[in-house]
Parts: structure tokens; C-alpha cells; sequence
């Protein structure tokens, strides 16, 4: 196979999962080691994003995903029944910041930072995927502890946690 | 100094006090704390004054600042490892609002990228057992089996069936043909015109069997026929869902 | 909007639909009339399939719709997992035959061309999406009566049912 035809392999590919593929899954299928599957999806990233295609790959944890680009979301909402887009509470936006940049972590270390319960916040991460239980401290009473999930990282543009966005005062730091 | 609150929802006791240190731009790690104090005590008696719950959290901070505040007044205590620096009452709460200061900027910048995803759609991913059971079901099917499938059914009930394709032979126009034929067309294409149903070299007798089907679906309300004007082509519309 | 962009926003709405989109929402969510947007859809299929993409675009009754292609089918299959190969039972085959070409036809009529009882085809092939009951005949004891669907069209990469080959006798009918 030629480097277009894995290309259009993986395009193929990707549009039938909908979901996200691993690189790990995609090198299997096509017999490719990972690194080199690795590249030309890179490449088919900066081909999609360069020639302004109606749909774009997203990276998130090492695998990829096609999704729409967020300047045609007026046309697409027009097509699509209006989604039930609820957004998210101040407060269950500022519990996530918390277990993104602190995870894992556990409940009573949220809600020291925050200053108040966040059991309900919690919850409704929970319910929406984007944090989940990731086991139990070794401490007394055994507290469940809390990380963020790829669904996090998918929602929110990320490709990983390394690229969580850093505050201006850690980036002097980092810099100096 | 009193201050105007509008209505604003404060998502915790430090939430609420970062809002009175910025607004009264003081320095965080200097906060004048009976000023603040009174503030946030005038805040949790608005509160009540609108009847809003005032969580316990609230209350237990204003303990707190209470207790700084007489704290303050008291003689200085040094620190544990005597090395003569005073212990400032205040510390502990600074610490926690440089803390919390930290993770709503954080949110802020979360809330941004949120606002650029939030606005991209994803495919609902296939139902991919029956796509592949599809997929797998036309492999080694095509059109032309159907064809080769239907020749061999007729020929081997060949008494039965001769007669029923003789009942559907098309040499003889009828209007009944006419109308299958037209609701048949009907299922997948909701507007055509008139001379679509005929082909080129259709005889004159077609035309008119086709034309008293139409008016029979017509009648059936079926369907609706539009002409702009006399001899113009005739537009046929599906009235509504056959069912 | 320039034709470069009216194609990527088609290329996304393609792709969220997944299904079929007919070209009358097409030309609704652009507010562009049909016609330019089908032969705009048409460039579409021809640069899709010259570049010999992933994905093309397949037009059934006026509608368009993302699908893989078929020479990419072995990798496809090998990201999903294996599943019980369900194709068409005999059985469900010829009745289906004789649907798509005597449509609409009641079940009797089926019984009887066919000299055996076809119930449990036909619901099978409802469940498949193939065949819809169209309708109830105006005739003694009002019986259902059956047609192909959009969807058997697709599955057998016909455009409409015109496409369907001609049958031996309907073809030394013609020739006589």
C-alpha cells in the first residue's frame, strides 16, 4: 500500500468508528508499526486543517477522531435536531479545573480548595463523563480519589492532560 | 463603607470574598480584615434579606473572620520555632484564597476551550453490527441475483406463476396497472412531471390510461397536479405519505 | 459564502448526519438553491473519487450520503470485531426478488409466486429495512401490500428501481 492509500484506509476508517480509534487499533488493522501511522495521521491533520475540510481529526490520548469544525456549527445545528447542549455550573466548572489540575484527588480535598461541598458537582461530572472514579486512597476511611476522563480532554480541545492550559505566573516560571 | 450587592450567585465563602478583596482592591496578602469582615457580614444579611438560604459554609467562614479580626487585636504570638517571626491570624485564609484564586483562573481558561469545542458535533458512531451484517449481507448479493432469484422462482412454479405474470403484463394499458405503477414511483419520489410516467414512443391509449390514473389518485387524494398554464407540463405531487 | 467553503460545510453535515441527507435539507440549511447545490454535491462525488478518498459520497433518490469504499471493506472489518456474518437467508432472498420487482405486492401474492408461506421472510426483511409496508390494497379484506425501501436501493448500489436488471421474459417481451 501507498502512503494515499493508507491514507484513505484511515479516513475510511475513522468516518465508520464515529468514535475515536487508538493509534495502537489503527496500526493493527493495517499492519503499519505505530510510529509510522502516527505520522501520517499527523499529516492528515495539518491536509485537513490547511485545506479547510468540513470535518477535522482530533487527537486525544493517542487516538484519533473526526469531528466538524466549530466555525459550520450554525449549519450543522440547522441539520441536527437542537441538541440538548446543557452547559456547565460555575461550580461543577470550577470542580473539574480542581480534579484536572490536581488529580487524582480525592472529595475532601475538593471541597477544602473550594471551600464548600461538592458532592453535587461531583455527581454531575460523573453523570456527564467527563470525571470518573479511579479507585481508593491507601489513608484512613479509604477515600474514593477522582480523575478526569478522555471525554474531558475530547470536550475541551485537549490532546492530553500535559496540554491542560498553564496559568501566566506558571509559564514565567516554566520560562525562567 | 457599605456596598451595593447586585444579585450575584457566589459559589462558596471564598468565592465571595475574593469578590470584596478585588473589589476592594486591597492586597491579598494584606487583607484589612475588619473592612472585609463587615462586608461579607453585610452580604450574608442581604442574603437573608432575600430570603436566599444561606449555606453553612458561609456561616462558618464569618466565624472565622470574627475570629481573626479579634485575633488581630490581640498582642502578637510568635511562631513555634521561636524564630521570632509573628504568626499572622490572617495567613491560613490567605493561603486558601491564593489557592482557590488559582484554580478560578484556571476555570476561566477551561471555560474558553470549552466555548470552541462546545461547538463541534460528532457522528453518533455506527451501529456496527448491523453495519457489518449489512455490509456482509451484499457481498456475494447483487442486483443482477435478484434478477437470476426471480427467474428460477418463476420457472420452477411455473403453472402458479405464468398466470400472475400474464395479470401484470404490460401490452394492455389498464388504469388499475396504471395506478400501482404510479404509487410504486410514488414511494420514492414525492414530485415528478406528468410525461415521466411514459416513456418516448408511448401510444396515445397510454397516455390517456395514464392520465385517468392520475385523476383517480387525484380523487383518492393521493396526490395534487399543478399546471402553470394550458399545455404547459403537468407537475404531479404526493399529497401525503401512502399509508 | 464561497464554493470552496459551501463544499466543506456539505463535507460536515455529511458527516454528522451519517445517514442519508436529502438534497432538499441540503439546499434548506445553506440557503442555496437545489440546483447549484447538486451540481456542487456532484463535483463533490467526482473530486471524491478521483482523489480515490476514504470516503465517498453515494446518491440515492435525491439524497447523498458518506459511505467507505468497498476495496477498504477487509480493514474495516478488521477494526470491528468479528460478528456472526448475517447475510440473507435463501428464503429471504427470493422473496425480496420478487418485491422489488412486482412491487407493491401483498403477501399472498408473495405465497403464491414463490408456492410457500414467506411470513417470516418478510419480517425479516422489515427488520433489515429492506422491504415497508406501503400501504393496504383497496380490494377485499384490505391486505397489506409491500415495497422496497431507500435502503435496499442503497444496498444494492442501485440509483432507483428503474436500475433493476430486466427479468428474461421482460426482456423477449421487449425484443419480440
Amino acid at each position: 500500500m501507498d502512503i494515499k492509500e493508507i491514507k484513505s484506509v484511515i479516513e475510511g476508517l475513522l468516518y465508520v468508528a464515529g468514535d475515536a480509534v487508538s493509534l495502537k487499533e489503527l496500526s493493527h488493522v493495517l499492519s503499519i508499526d505505530e510510529s509510522t501511522v502516527r505520522k501520517i495521521v499527523n499529516q492528515m491533520i495539518d491536509i485537513y486543517n490547511e485545506e479547510k475540510r468540513g470535518i477535522q481529526i482530533i487527537e486525544v490520548n493517542s487516538s484519533y477522531q473526526f469531528c466538524t469544525r466549530p466555525e459550520h456549527y450554525e449549519y450543522i445545528e440547522r441539520l441536527v435536531k437542537p441538541q440538548t447542549r446543557q452547559g456547565l455550573s460555575q461550580a461543577a466548572l470550577e470542580t473539574l479545573s480542581i480534579v484536572a489540575y490536581k488529580q487524582p484527588i480525592t472529595k475532601a480535598q475538593i471541597d477544602s480548595i473550594r471551600g464548600v461541598k461538592s458532592e453535587s458537582s461531583i455527581s454531575r461530572l460523573q453523570e456527564k463523563e467527563l470525571i470518573f472514579e479511579a479507585g481508593r486512597l491507601d489513608s484512613p476511611g479509604r477515600p474514593m480519589i477522582y480523575c478526569t476522563t478522555d471525554n474531558f480532554l475530547k470536550l475541551f480541545g485537549l490532546k492530553n492532560l500535559q496540554e491542560l492550559p498553564l496559568l501566566q505566573e506558571a509559564k514565567e516560571v516554566e520560562e525562567s | 463603607m457599605s456596598i451595593k450587592f447586585k444579585l450575584e450567585k457566589f459559589e462558596g465563602p471564598l468565592d465571595l470574598l475574593l469578590h470584596l478583596i478585588e473589589k476592594a482592591e486591597v492586597d491579598i496578602y494584606d487583607i484589612p480584615i475588619s473592612e472585609i469582615a463587615q462586608q461579607y457580614l453585610e452580604y450574608l444579611d442581604y442574603m437573608q434579606e432575600m430570603d436566599l438560604e444561606v449555606a453553612s459554609e458561609f456561616l462558618v467562614m464569618a466565624a472565622t473572620l470574627v475570629e481573626i479580626k479579634s485575633k488581630m487585636l490581640l498582642p502578637k504570638l510568635k511562631k513555634e520555632d521561636n524564630s521570632n517571626q509573628e504568626i499572622d491570624p490572617r495567613e491560613e485564609l490567605v493561603q486558601k484564597l491564593i489557592e482557590y484564586k488559582k484554580y478560578k483562573e484556571f476555570t476561566l481558561l477551561l471555560k474558553d476551550k470549552f466555548a470552541v469545542y462546545e461547538k463541534v458535533f460528532y457522528k453518533t458512531p455506527e451501529p456496527i453490527e448491523d453495519y457489518i451484517s449489512d455490509f456482509t449481507s451484499i457481498t456475494g448479493v447483487s442486483a443482477d441475483l435478484l434478477a437470476k432469484t426471480l427467474n428460477t422462482i418463476l420457472q420452477k412454479n411455473s403453472t402458479s406463476s405464468k398466470r400472475k405474470v400474464r395479470e401484470i403484463h404490460r401490452e394492455v394499458y389498464t388504469v388499475d396497472d396504471k395506478i400501482k405503477e404510479i404509487t410504486r414511483l410514488l414511494v420514492s419520489k414525492s414530485v415528478f412531471y406528468f410525461e415521466e410516467l411514459f416513456n418516448e414512443q408511448a401510444n396515445k391509449y397510454e397516455i390517456i390510461v395514464t392520465f385517468l390514473a392520475i385523476l383517480e389518485l387525484v380523487k383518492r387524494k393521493h396526490l395534487t397536479v399543478e399546471q402553470n398554464m394550458s399545455f404547459d407540463r403537468i407537475l404531479v405531487k404526493r399529497k401525503k405519505q401512502i399509508s
